[in-house]
């Protein structure tokens, strides 16, 4: 089935998620979507499979133009989508989750075809479709057993079981957002295997992914979208492999950031202040193996990668708030491994979530108030009674140092996410010993970030060690002394920044970094 | 007393409660909890009477019931799904303010003479050796809560439609995607839930109770709140539940003479007691400490007997845009 | 003109419509029981304040429900929905009544009163504590262990009142033998009136809102309610927040149990919280959590339930309609501010 | 503030002229309207009013802890007695603290407590407080009556009673009923005694609230399910003839002996053996005269039945309404019964008759005191049954 976008825009309050963006997918080929995050490649995907509805534009199948307004919608147009985080039931099983929404597509073509939707929904049955699930998986050659529940599966599983009911639903094209984040290597072959099986058969293929690799490995043409736009489109077929990756490194991350002074610290004379060793840490969908790592007091090390490779737990792990199941995490002479998170507090660990919301500020609290906060949860706490003239002098030199646009009395969500991120930065301890930060900078305007980055720098000079994730990859090679790239739970060695370029910090976060 | 029929007497007697914890086990696998259990109990078992007094008709009598019990419920989807309010706020105060009501406007009918549902034996299974008398010596009413058990957990666990409303519980947002109108699945069965709780209310009034009195049934809506937890949301643990409960009860009267220094009271509270037991056992990390010395294919399966998991959506709002 | 009305928040007109159309829906309720709205309300009023004897009433009705609205405040404010209060209530009642019973004869009478209530709290503490580690260590909502705890503990109560606590020769529902009158807290002239009782719920209203609105403590239980998780990132210590504003609302409510005991039956009876608990729910929920409005919502309630005695006594309607109005005014606050919302959603 | 109080003036149970009128009130422990002990009371009032012109009988229900939380019977007295009634009545056993305090606190007002002991000078509790009365029917006999009409209809000999709560009184009606029913199986049916099962279940209150006491409905279905074929209420609602309707329609053969209120078969007329009922009308307005004309003394009034006519309704205080379900042949041995309990020659209180647990209540040829009767410590020998 040919599917062609036309005009495609959508926004969500002043973000725009996607921008007049037109592409086509020829019948029987493997379409690539590149971009990096917050792109907009899951909001596409989503408008053309109904899961939100699009602010404007046109979605034309075969040629004809069709409405699609729900998900409903989309798969009774025959389009079916894998979502980035798996959208399914963990606690049902297998040939459950195989089995749910089936009855509402009966319903739905019974009655485009004017049949009786009840009869056509009653057609279904369990050992009828237990043996269809069994043919199609032997068919792909998955591993799926119907009795099994869910939870008790891989997210590859969960991904192969994901494909095999969208198929038998009759699905034309198929979406897959980012189907190789959180898989193993055998299983991506299987899959690889499937999409281009599928492709053979007709069908039309949109895959969404960061990974180079990937993309140069499955698809046939491909197009990078940046900030909701598109930046270019290209065929794959017969082009260099070397050439083509350096092209789209370039149009996935941009350069058009004014580079600021870079880091100049003396960092060889200073002793080991923090040291890792064999760590082990198990998320909720990979788990992260870091053999050996020693940091120098004053350093800084960029963690980079695509969300959801790991990064996260390392720096959970490090603030105390994500134990890990072996290994150890010692901050100078002191072993942190097994202490409790308040004690990461006081020996002078911080975090700054890039969820800040949800995670770093608190919603219905003043800025005055998170100072106040501040002041209650620090160790030299004096007294019971909120002490409101000093916590008022501090939160208006701290707005007027950090430069955020609020009084004292607004409430944090109604900040713009700069000035949120502003207010995090702000209520940082004044001594601390390893910062760790997610996005510092995200929703941050030039001039704010070389401030921001001028002000830890400040502080990396008294020794302060910074660890953080970004997805800029200017700022990773800008400000770390040293580099992890983390891909699929596994991390590179510490790679030194003076000696990278883009483009090969690029290559190694699509995964060729050994 | 011989134990059948005590058997017999509790189940019997747990049909109004059974048709209230099947209706809001309806309900909450939806992801919406209705608190107003209580409340819409009390309400429609006096307008079930009212009604079915006025008009001489059983049948108008629970139609009436219901339709209270679910124009109760349709104010908890309104104020939950549609206002996005605290569910757990607007059931309360329903809970409280429809039994006010009922007490308020049921004035006029206390203790008066009404109709009652007759009772049937049913011919040929009455004869059943401990069954019959066990199960088929009662009326109607009685034999259609035997089919509304057997009946949901077909429909929950062996149906299309059962398998939708247990995903719009479970992830609302995947069901969305598989093409549910999961705004329009959660008012159905808040609705649905209702009207069942509503039936419950008029079998207290038109049956087990045979009448309306101030308060009349005060105390079964919590009660049946209690045992869909108790019965983790799973229709036949439910039943097992209620009917524990009623035999629980008629223990109470047996026991009185047996152990005569408890008083008879403390078996009312014993439900509960059991339900915050199960609870903490089974959603805690309790039960896995305590089993961790044993097999872990043994762990699994003890396990999975007994712990229960809410719908993972249970009170939650869903935003479908 | 249109300029001033616009600076008038839209909020403001969809509580007053709420209000109005509560107050629509009780003259409904009235009148479908063949009677006159206007009659009910004199009925009522004079019920509570037609006599200094029954605004002596309205006052000792208040006292409780201020001291377990109070205690509500630091539940709700940790974003903790303390269903069991009632059940908390009356542990404290049993408490007090257990260290009267225990305390010998000749034994000095304020000693005595200030160590039941003492005794009050801890047993409503205790409670609210135990509710906690249900909460956060067995995983159970606060709700359902809150219910469960509450015909829990009244059970107790019975268990008490039927078995080793009952009068000699009696066992009925009107409780224990009654104390001595030394052992009641002293009332004003000849009422119901016990200015000691309100001097305690008064402290206890004082007391809440300084430190809900001025101590670190109420701030990082707002911290807690608001954001558990970054609360705790911030290195508020989230658990002992939640289990303190547990004990607290449990001593509250322990006072308002040990003052039903000593001010009110001045014995154990079995339904000692007598549903004031679950007013003071009604009474948090349509305040907003706001303490400085607690005082007047719960005056309005306690006139509402003394003064609709009156409705039997003299028009023959059932005094629950006093149930009925607290709980309007409530769902259709709740309502209003959905649709508020709703709109202002839907308008950007 | 001003303690008279100001009534709305469109009040309808307060007449125009109210000035003229004596007032009195009574405060019902359950709802006026609950076809037993309460509409018994409530009835009596309405008697009053009919019999003599010129008295306001006021009334205030379900004054209890279940359905009016903290409300207290001495508060709604207070209330009433603002409103200018000069005598209270308070009908329950539960409310002798609130009787008390209610007379300690307003000496002016005569109150009477309908089922205590207080003013009973040879009684154990003797309070000496003059404007406190008690009234009590003598319902025993009653319920001797009722316990005989309850063997001689029993084919099987199993009798069922539904107790409410556990105190002198109730186990003096209990056992009241179990020794008519002992002695019309022994001498009418001619059964050996030991064949006679008679069963108490109690409630916990006198009527149902719910979760706090067994549920009623619930006992008199365990009792008809369970082979009792006739049930005695002793509680103050109609649970036992609501369920034993229900259980004759369904095809069991079952009676009930009701409790109360002269009309009660009314709910089910064709399977009630009968109802020993309370007639207060008479004693209350004998006690309404005295007040008006100052010769209230707070005595304690054991009210007797009228045996040469059982039903009268301005003589006996307690009355036997013979139901549908009393075969003529045992009207006509049920008639004799009577005869004998109203002539002397059946005494039932005479000894040698033993408690539950074997301990003797009164030795061979013993015959009860008053107080004896009065103060029942256990229920007799031959009950099964919680005793304390
Ligand atoms: N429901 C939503 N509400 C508000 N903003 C949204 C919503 N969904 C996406 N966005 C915003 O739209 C932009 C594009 O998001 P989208 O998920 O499409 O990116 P993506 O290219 O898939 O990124 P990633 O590689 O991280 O998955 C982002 O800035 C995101 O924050
Ligand atoms: N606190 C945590 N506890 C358990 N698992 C976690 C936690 N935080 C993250 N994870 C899981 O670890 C995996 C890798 O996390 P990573 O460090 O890559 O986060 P990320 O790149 O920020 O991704 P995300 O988009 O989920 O924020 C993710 O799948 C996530 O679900
Ligand atoms: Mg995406
Ligand atoms: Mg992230």
């Amino acid at each position: 089935m040919k599917v062609e976008l036309c005009h495609i825009s959508k926004s969500f309050g002043n973000v725009r998620a996607n921008h007049d963006i037109s592409m086509t997918v020829e019948a029987g080929s493997v379409y690539g979507i590149l971009g990096e995050n917050g792109a907009g490649k899951s909001t596409l995907s989503k408008i053309l499979s109904g899961f939100i509805t699009k602010d404007s534009g046109r979605i034309l199948l075969n040629g004809t133009e069709v409405e699609i307004k729900t998900p409903a919608d989309a798969i009774c147009a025959g389009i079916g989508m894998l979502h980035q985080d798996p959208l399914d039931f963990p606690s049902l099983s297998v040939l459950d989750n195989f089995m749910a929404g089936r009855s509402i597509l009966a319903k739905q073509q019974a009655k485009q075809e004017r049949r009786n939707p009840v009869k056509k929904a009653n057609q279904i049955n369990r050992q009828q479709l237990t043996r269809e699930l069994q043919q199609l998986a032997a068919a792909f050659g998955f591993d799926l057993h119907p009795s099994d529940r869910l939870e008790n599966l891989t997210v590859g599983e969960r991904q192969q079981l994901e494909i095999l009911r969208l198929l038998s639903l009759g699905v034309q094209t198929l979406i897959l957002d980012e189907p190789t984040t959180g898989i193993s290597a055998s299983q991506k072959t299987a899959l690889f295997k499937a999409v281009k099986q599928l492709a053979s058969e007709g069908k039309s293929i949109i895959f969404v992914s960061h990974k180079l690799e990937d993309v140069e490995e499955l698809c046939d043409r491909l197009m990078v979208m940046r900030q909701g736009e598109v930046v270019g489109e290209s065929e794959i077929k017969g082009r260099d492999s070397a050439e083509l990756a350096a092209s789209l490194v370039d149009m996935m991350f941009g350069r058009e950031m004014a580079l600021p002074a870079k880091h100049e610290g003396k960092l060889e004379e200073s002793e080991i202040a923090l040291s890792i060793h064999d760590l082990l840490i198990e998320g909720d969908r990979l788990s992260l193996q870091l053999d050996k790592l020693t940091v120098k007091s004053g350093e800084i090390i960029g963690l980079a990668g695509l969300e959801g490779n790991g990064q996260q737990l390392l720096l959970l792990a490090c603030a105390g708030l994500l134990k890990p199941k072996t290994g150890t995490i010692r901050i100078g002479d002191l072993d942190m491994t097994h202490r409790p998170y308040r004690q990461f507090l006081k020996a002078g660990i911080a975090y700054l979530p890039a969820d800040r919301l949800q995670d770093g500020l608190i919603r219905g609290l003043s800025i005055q108030e998170h100072f106040m906060l501040r002041q209650a949860s620090s160790i030299s706490q004096s007294g019971i009674f909120i002490n409101w003239s000093e916590t008022r002098q501090v939160t208006h030199q701290a707005i007027e140092k950090f430069n955020i646009r609020g009084k004292p009395a607004s409430k944090v969500e109604r900040l713009s996410g700069g000035n949120q991120q502003r207010t995090q930065i702000s209520l940082l301890p004044d001594y601390l010993n390893l910062l760790l930060m997610e996005q510092p900078t995200r929703g941050l305007d030039i001039e704010s970030s070389l401030w921001i980055w001028k002000q830890m720098m400040e502080r990396c000079e008294k020794g302060m060690m910074i660890f953080f994730i970004s997805s800029d990859l200017d700022e990773i090679l800008q400000y770390s002394d040293r580099i992890l790239v983390f891909s699929g739970g596994k991390v590179s060695q510490p790679m030194d920044a003076k000696n990278l370029s883009v483009d090969r910090l690029g290559q190694a976060i699509g995964g060729k970094f050994e | 007393m011989d134990i059948i029929t005590i058997l017999a007497t509790a189940i019997a007697t747990s049909t109004p409660l059974i048709f209230a914890t099947i209706g809001e086990t309806i309900t909450e696998r939806a992801g919406v909890i209705n608190l107003s259990a209580e409340g819409t109990i009390l309400m429609s078992a006096m307008t079930g009477f009212a009604v079915a007094k006025f008009s001489n008709s059983l049948i108008l009598g629970f139609a009436a019931a219901a339709l209270v019990g679910a124009a109760i419920a349709l104010i908890v989807a309104i104020g939950a799904i549609t206002l996005k309010q605290s569910q757990v706020s607007i059931g309360f105060v329903l809970a409280l303010m429809c039994g006010d009501l009922s007490s308020f406007l049921g004035n006029p009918i206390v203790r008066v003479e009404g109709i009652t549902v007759p009772s049937f034996k049913i011919p040929i299974l009455e004869s059943i050796p401990v069954l019959g008398k066990l199960l088929f010596q009662s009326d109607l009413l009685v034999y259609s809560s035997y089919i509304l058990i057997l009946f949901s957990w077909f429909f929950f666990y062996r149906t299309q439609g059962g398998l939708i409303l247990r995903t719009v519980g479970e992830q609302p947002a995947a069901a969305f995607a598989r093409g549910t109108n999961v705004v329009k699945m959660r008012y159905l069965y808040t609705l649905l839930g209702g009207a069942l709780m509503g039936i419950a209310g008029a079998a207290f009034s038109l049956d087990f109770k045979a009448g309306w009195s101030h308060r009349h049934t005060a105390g079964y809506g919590w009660i049946a709140l209690a045992i869909v937890i108790f019965g983790g949301w799973n229709p036949l643990r439910v039943a097992l539940g209620t009917y524990l409960f009623g035999i629980l009860q008629s223990l109470a009267s047996v026991a009185q003479s047996a152990i005569p220094d408890v008083p008879t009271q403390v078996f009312n509270t014993a439900p509960f007691v059991l339900m915050i037991l199960m609870l903490a056992l089974t959603s805690g990390e309790w039960l896995d400490r305590l089993l961790s010395t044993l097999p872990r294919s043994l762990r699994q399966g003890i396990l999975s007997t007994i712990r229960t998991t809410p719908p993972a959506s249970l009170g939650k709002v869903f935003d479908q845009d | 003109m249109i300029s001033k009305i616009s600076k008038i928040p839209k909020i403001t007109y969809f509580r007053i419509g709420a209000f109005a159309i509560a107050l629509l829906f009780i003259a409904v309720v009235i009148w479908l029981s063949s009677a006159s709205p206007v009659q009910v309300a004199a009925g009522m009023w004079n019920g509570a304040f037609g006599s200094s004897d029954r605004f002596a009433r309205v006052i000792s009705t208040l006292c409780p429900l201020l001291l377990a609205a109070c205690g509500l405040i630091f539940t709700f404010t940790a974003g903790l929905y303390n269903l069991g209060i009632e059940g908390q209530i009356t542990a404290g009642g049993i408490a007090a009544t257990f260290l009267l019973r225990a305390i010998p004869e000749g034994f000095s009478p304020a000693i005595a009163i200030t160590l039941a209530i003492l005794a009050g709290i801890l047993g409503g503490a205790l409670w609210g504590i135990l509710a906690g580690f249900l909460n956060i260590y067995g995983k159970v909502s606060e709700i359902f262990a809150g219910l469960g705890m509450n015909f829990t503990t009244q059970g107790l109560a019975l268990y008490l009142v039927f078995g080793p606590w009952k009068r000699s020769g009696v066992a009925s529902m009107s409780g224990t033998e009654p104390f001595s009158d030394a052992l009641s807290l002293p009332n004003f002239g000849n009422t119901e009136f016990s200015p000691i009782a309100l001097a305690i719920a008064i402290v206890a209203l004082i007391f809440t809102t300084v430190i809900i609105k001025a101590t670190y403590f109420g701030l990082k239980l707002k911290a807690v309610g608001n954001n558990l998780r970054a609360a705790y990132v911030l290195g508020i210590p989230a658990i002992a927040q939640m289990l303190s504003s547990f004990a607290i609302c449990g001593a509250f409510a322990g006072i308002a149990g040990s003052l039903q005991v000593v001010a009110v039956f001045h014995r154990l009876i079995p339904n000692i919280s007598s549903n004031l608990g679950f007013l003071a729910l009604l009474v948090v929920m349509l305040v907003n959590y706001n303490p400085f409005l607690i005082l007047p919502i719960a005056f309005l309630f306690s006139s509402l339930n003394v003064g609709s005695l009156e409705l039997p006594l003299s028009l023959s309607l059932d005094s629950s309609l006093s149930g009925i109005i607290q709980g309007a005014l409530l769902l259709f606050a709740i309502l209003g501010e959905g649709l508020a919302k709703l709109t202002k959603n839907s308008a950007s | 503030n001003s303690p008279t109080p100001t009534t709305p003036s469109a009040a309808p149970s307060v007449s125009a002229d109210a000035s003229k009128e004596f007032k009195s009130a009574m405060i019902l422990v359950g709802p006026k309207n609950d076809s037993g002990w309460n509409q018994a009371h409530y009835e009596a009032t309405k008697y009053v009013m009919e019999k003599q012109t010129g008295i306001q009988f006021d009334y205030v229900d379900k004054v209890n802890p279940g359905d009016r939380p903290n409300v207290k019977a001495s508060q709604v007295a207070d209330d009433l007695i603002a409103k200018g009634a000069k005598l209270i009545i308070f009908n329950s056993d539960d409310f002798k603290d609130d009787a008390l305090e209610t007379a300690k606190k307003h000496p002016n007002v005569s109150v009477i407590h309908s089922s205590g002991d207080y003013a009973w000078k040879e009684g154990k509790n003797f309070k000496n407080q003059k404007n406190l009365g008690n009234v009590m029917p003598q319902i025993e006999y009653g319920k001797m009556i009722a316990g005989c009409s309850a063997a001689l209809s029993s084919e099987l000999g199993k009798i069922g009673y539904v107790g409410p709560l556990i105190n002198d009184e109730t186990r003096r009606l209990a056992s009241a009923s179990y020794l008519g029913a002992k002695y019309c199986w022994q001498t009418y049916r001619k059964k050996n005694p030991e064949d006679l099962k008679f069963k108490v279940v109690w409630i916990g209150f006198w009527f149902n609230i719910p979760g706090q006491t067994l549920d009623p409905t619930k006992v008199a279905d365990d009792f008809y399910n369970n082979g009792f074929d006739v049930v005695m209420s002793g509680i103050d609602t109609p649970e036992v003839s609501v369920q034993g309707k229900k259980a004759a329609e369904a095809g069991k053969k079952v009676k009930f002996v009701h409790y109360d209120l002269k009309t009660g078969c009314n709910l089910a007329p064709d399977i009630c053996v009968g109802v020993p009922y309370y007639n207060w009308g008479p004693a209350y307005l004998d006690q309404i005269k005295k007040v008006k004309e100052g010769k209230f003394t707070g005595e304690f009034i054991s009210a007797e039945p009228n045996w040469k006519d059982l039903n009268n309704p301005d003589t006996s205080a307690v009355g036997f309404e013979k139901g549908k379900a009393l075969t003529p042949e045992n009207d006509k041995i049920l008639t004799e019964f009577i005869k004998g309990l109203g002539d002397r020659t059946i005494n039932l209180y005479k000894g040698p008759l033993n408690y539950q647990d074997g301990t003797p209540f009164l030795k061979e040829g013993e015959t009860a005191t008053p107080q004896q009767i009065w103060y029942f410590t256990q229920l007799l020998q031959g009950i099964e049954g919680a005793t304390k």
